[in-house]
């Protein structure tokens, strides 16, 4: 299988099903010539023209309501915002508006449209340009919060997100953009709502999103070789949330740690852990479930700070090997 | 500071060649009429449904403002796009709305347009291109430079309308909007409903500068300006704005004046007005105007305007009784439709 | 003691706080004559004016950014957000501006301002207008989230927030504005931070919030009666929660139900559970802990529906019981 | 549709005079210059030292602009409260900050005006009144109309001055606050700088219709639109502006065109603007204009000017030295700050 970026998968998702069905268009800032500011939509211009590859003026509200608006009337529009933090200019439009209007009309409407966003830290991008928001979306019934790892993970959960005939938050990460994985030519499709069990093992179960899942890996390789298996758990879809695979996960390793770069306090690792606590998986855990997070902090641009402010490899091995030696 | 540009206004002087200059024959006037006392009744219904225990929430009547609703209503075609906000009974009335359903809705009966769910301040009919009416001041506005702009990908005919009030002007997606629709030519209608308050706000007090049309200028957009109790002014601006959309020439705004009868909504104590003040906006009553211009005219006697509203409330008065016949939602699917 | 409304209370903390300090000022849509869309600043531009009753535009983004740039400059505004689903419409003034001012510039500014909110469903305001969205303000490090279920503790609790140097969002609920209660005439202050426990008991812990405090401490005189002794905690502040209280708690009574208003999915009673998970007080738990919350759903208008969408006495007195009669 | 208004220009010629007309003596033009040549280098620090890898993050970079931020800085009094946005390191060096600790920000370190926690793009020197740098576009504009609520309710005689771009006027926010401060008079000094893109995005394809000053109209606020590369008429400009705001009379807009010539970012490959366009601006430079105008009015010779323009870039270096001598924060005061 071909090696590409993430930034090409979700290229590569958008081009196809922009191809295949002439209502998807994609709708931001900057996506055009310029490509997006991590050049996600490099050349797609070239290929679609300025009609399909729609750049706006700076007004994020506008381009979230005027998606919803699109796509009440048949359209599929993929809206970009440039950074996860601004999502928070649009939240009315979201939340009130693209989340509500299938309910609050008695199922008579649907509002099938993607909002991609870049998160995290990690770019010396400071407090208002490296938010990981996610946990705010998980609590807005009537949207989905879909959050791919890996390339392949990303174009099939794309794909997913496109074709899904509700509003779908596609949390992207900065710092996976450059990073490769095997992506097959062939169109695949990832479903919503299904977790992925990225490594197998029988000790501790991790849950990890984003950045998290490839930095737990590397920890789990190492634990590994110690007789430390360790179960890496990427949710992928936080909205629907997966908890079946997690709760069968946690009955096989009676352990659980949650990770995420979100801060800690009103993480979504709360959801994880509170749906594992009411569950048949209880019964089987022989230590106290945790979580590792963010500081509750914003994002400080000084770069040992930021590195300091969201959980690293070292604190990942530690958390897992102080929960490993607790039994209770 | 405050510069108020000229309000376009006329008299019912000459009512009958103004009509002729319209195209308006003696039925469209008499049917407008019709659809002006539904309102009227429907209005004076909810408010009475409320006060007997029948209703719950909140609502926002639109009495006094029915020349808006029906002016404009009359000039769609009816596959246009509409949206509105909370104050919204007038405009699906006069874009044709079942009333049955519509009071079902108000009753929050699973008969109603959004089976209960949406209530008086989201009624919609997705089916007839009625996207809604929102909670929300100015939420309706983006959703319809969405709208517009879908309708220009498809390379539709139609146009999109969209009705907002006096306070609405003020948020900041109402800025948003309007250079976007006017950046890219959209086909949308911004029809501004100036009734003189935001709730308790006097427009004076929360608008930097009047009439709040002349801000459609700072994006190039046209605009009109003009007295919202004037049945056949607001007819003709809204014919010729809607002519203008629809033929591509990008968006067009209206601000119309007018004045709501009942307080702001179930919570309003009327302190911030003086009743000589609403006795003053009565005396400009879009329906008695328009009733009077018709009898005047000879189009109808004051017999058969008379037999015409109290038909208007018949048809109201049964749309009660459907709505009061009507089953309420099964509590088992109050889960269903959050997700398609 | 004097008995008044929870609405009262809050008035009489704003009247008093700015009599005594003319820094502080209210700020919104249609607080004065009007006295706010619930009456609660009714007849405060009698006493203090229209320029310290100051009535602005619908705009709430400039209400919330414009009181935190008033806040820089030495002025405490309480600024008024109507209802709470509008403070989506100033998130981006929230969070990335009044929450983080203080952090990006390395602690020379401070933004002592207060956002009041009413929250809660109950009216038939349907989708737009009865959102309980306290769960996403938890999550944003700088801000404090202040919720009071009681007139006493509205009133304490908001001089509290009005002193307090940080941007604090003060959640009222609207069924509670005319909900009467025991409240002294000396002034006295609730620390921010500090639970209350609303009733003692031994059998099982409730924390709630808002108005699930009344309706868990009915339920809890009618078990009470039957000899199931309910605690009920109040958290009052969410954030910062106060667990060492919940701990305590947990520890006496072995089992945990929170209860909230708000939907259930990313709601804060995971953050509740979480941290009860990794605290010393897992040992003492002897059944699962259990969430009670809103339906994930957006709240209907229909008067059943809308009865049906958030839990109720029944609900709680169920779902008490079946954690009681848990044995693991 | 668009109309552009007629842009205020001068020229080179009679530059004495206009100094006299505007009171101005040799040493300010000279101390302008000054400010110019240290603007210019330390953005040229800036990029070389991300290009040695010595910074992390992005930056936005204002040579080009400098007359706007000179020409603005000289008419303010030190306690004016200021208010700015992501390209802000000219703003700052223009109202006397400290270029050490400025530089020392940008590199992260402990000695710098937010201790390492904001860089490039979140510079504030709270004690000396300026409320900041935001990462926001538009995020300054209603943290200003706060402030001069607070300066006009406290009686105060200081202004508030807000800078921010042309991509920012089309924020929702910008219209709220603009609103708010015409409407209720604040001592609000709102400046656009036009460097013609936000990003990538042309200002005639953002923008509904141009000049963006004129926008200023809808509220009532008097407005200004000049060539912000003319440093006598920024600074013309800039005073009575300044003037008008102090004296009460409520806040004003002024728009000046320039151009950046760095790109946007760092992650800015210029594909959008042709080499061309760049060489035509930079024929423009408000440096080489200024400078040559006062060696031409025989203000300086040619030869002080280089020194001056060598000074600054010591003076820059210098501050690249104190910053890298600096010590970085201590990691464990990282979650230090996030409550008063
Ligand atoms: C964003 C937002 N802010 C405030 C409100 C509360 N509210 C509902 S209607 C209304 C007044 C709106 O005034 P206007 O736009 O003039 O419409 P009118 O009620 O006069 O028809 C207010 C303040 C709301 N629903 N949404
Ligand atoms: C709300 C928001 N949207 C988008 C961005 C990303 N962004 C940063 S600067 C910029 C361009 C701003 O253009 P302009 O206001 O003209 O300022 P300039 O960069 O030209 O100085 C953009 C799009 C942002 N920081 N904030
Ligand atoms: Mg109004
Ligand atoms: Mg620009």
């Amino acid at each position: 299988m071909p090696e590409i970026t993430y930034a090409e998968a979700i290229r590569s998702a958008m081009s196809e099903e922009m191809r295949r069905d002439e209502r998807v268009f994609l709708f931001g800032e900057d996506i055009g010539r310029y490509g997006g500011a991590f050049g996600v939509s490099f050349g797609m211009l070239d290929e679609f023209g300025p009609e399909r590859i729609k750049e706006t003026p700076l007004s994020e509200a506008a381009i979230v309501g005027a998606a919803a608006g699109a796509a009440m009337v048949g359209m599929r529009p993929i809206a970009e915002i440039m950074f996860m933090d601004f999502i928070l200019l649009a939240m009315e439009q979201l939340v009130n508006q693209a989340a509500k209007v299938r309910f609050m009309f008695g199922g008579k409407a649907s509002v099938p449209m993607v909002i991609r966003m870049p998160a995290g830290s990690g770019t010396g991008a400071a407090a208002q340009h490296s938010q990981s928001l996610e946990s705010l979306l998980i609590h807005i019934p009537g949207i989905k919060v879909v959050n791919p790892s890996t390339p392949y993970d990303a174009k099939g959960l794309l794909l997913s997100s496109i074709r899904d005939p509700n509003p779908v938050c596609f949390i992207e990460h900065k710092l996976l953009y450059k990073t490769k994985g095997e992506v097959p030519d062939e169109e695949y499709i990832i479903p919503l709502g299904v977790a992925d069990v990225k490594r197998e093992g029988g000790d501790i179960t991790v849950v990890a999103n984003n950045i998290m899942v490839s930095r737990t890996l590397k920890v789990a390789e190492k634990l590994g070789v110690e007789g430390i298996e360790v179960e890496v758990i990427d949710p992928r879809t936080l909205l629907p949330l997966d908890v079946d695979t997690i709760v069968k996960s946690v009955r096989k390793t009676g352990r659980l740690l949650v990770i995420h770069e979100a801060c800690k306090t009103g993480g979504w690792a709360g959801e994880v852990i509170a749906s594992i606590a009411s569950s048949p998986a209880f019964d089987y855990l022989d230590a106290p479930m945790r979580r590792l997070a963010g500081k509750d902090i914003p994002i400080p641009y000084n770069r040992n700070l930021e590195w300091a402010a969201i959980p690293q490899e070292d604190d990942i091995e530690a958390e897992i090997r102080a929960i490993i030696s607790t039994k209770y | 500071m405050k510069t108020v540009e000229k309000l376009q206004k006329t008299s019912n002087e000459d009512f009958k060649s103004r009509m002729e200059e319209l195209d308006l024959v003696d039925e469209q006037l008499v049917e407008m009429f019709a659809t002006m006392s539904k309102i009227r009744h429907f209005e004076r219904m909810a408010d009475r449904l409320y006060a007997a225990g029948k209703v719950h929430g909140t609502m926002h009547l639109s009495a006094g403002q029915e020349a808006v609703a029906v002016g404009l209503g009359a000039t769609l075609k009816s596959d246009d796009y509409f949206l509105n906000h909370h104050r919204g009974h007038g405009h699906f009335i006069a874009k044709n709305a079942d009333i049955n359903r519509m009071m079902a809705e108000f009753m929050g009966k699973d008969t109603g347009y959004c089976r209960g769910r949406g209530g008086s301040m989201h009624i919609a009919d997705i089916e007839a291109n009625n996207l809604g009416a929102n909670g929300i001041v100015g939420g309706g506005l983006s959703l319809a430079v969405g709208v517009g702009l879908a309708l220009q990908m498809q390379r539709m005919k139609q146009i999109v309308v969209v009705v907002f009030g006096d306070g609405a002007v003020n948020e900041g997606i109402f800025h948003e909007s309007m250079n976007m629709a006017a950046l890219w030519n959209l086909p949308i209608l911004f029809v501004c409903e100036n009734n003189q308050y935001s709730m308790s706000m006097h427009v004076e007090r929360a608008t930097a500068k009047l009439p709040i049309a002349q801000r459609a200028e700072g994006y190039g957009m046209k605009w009109h300006y003009i007295d919202g109790n004037d049945l056949l002014l607001v007819y003709e601006t809204m014919r010729q704005a809607v002519n203008d959309v629809r033929s591509g020439n990008g968006p067009v705004f209206v601000e119309t004046e007018t004045y709501r009868y009942f307080g702001h909504s179930k919570s309003d104590r009327n302190l911030y007005r003086t009743k000589e003040e609403i006795d003053n906006w009565r005396r400009l009553d879009p329906i008695t105007r328009v009733r009077k211009a018709i009898v005047d005219a000879g189009i109808i006697t004051e017999e058969r305007a008379e037999e015409i509203d109290q038909e208007a409330l018949i048809a109201i008065e049964a749309a009660v009784e459907f709505a009061e016949n009507s089953p309420e939602p099964d509590v088992n699917t109050v889960e269903e439709f959050v997700y398609a």
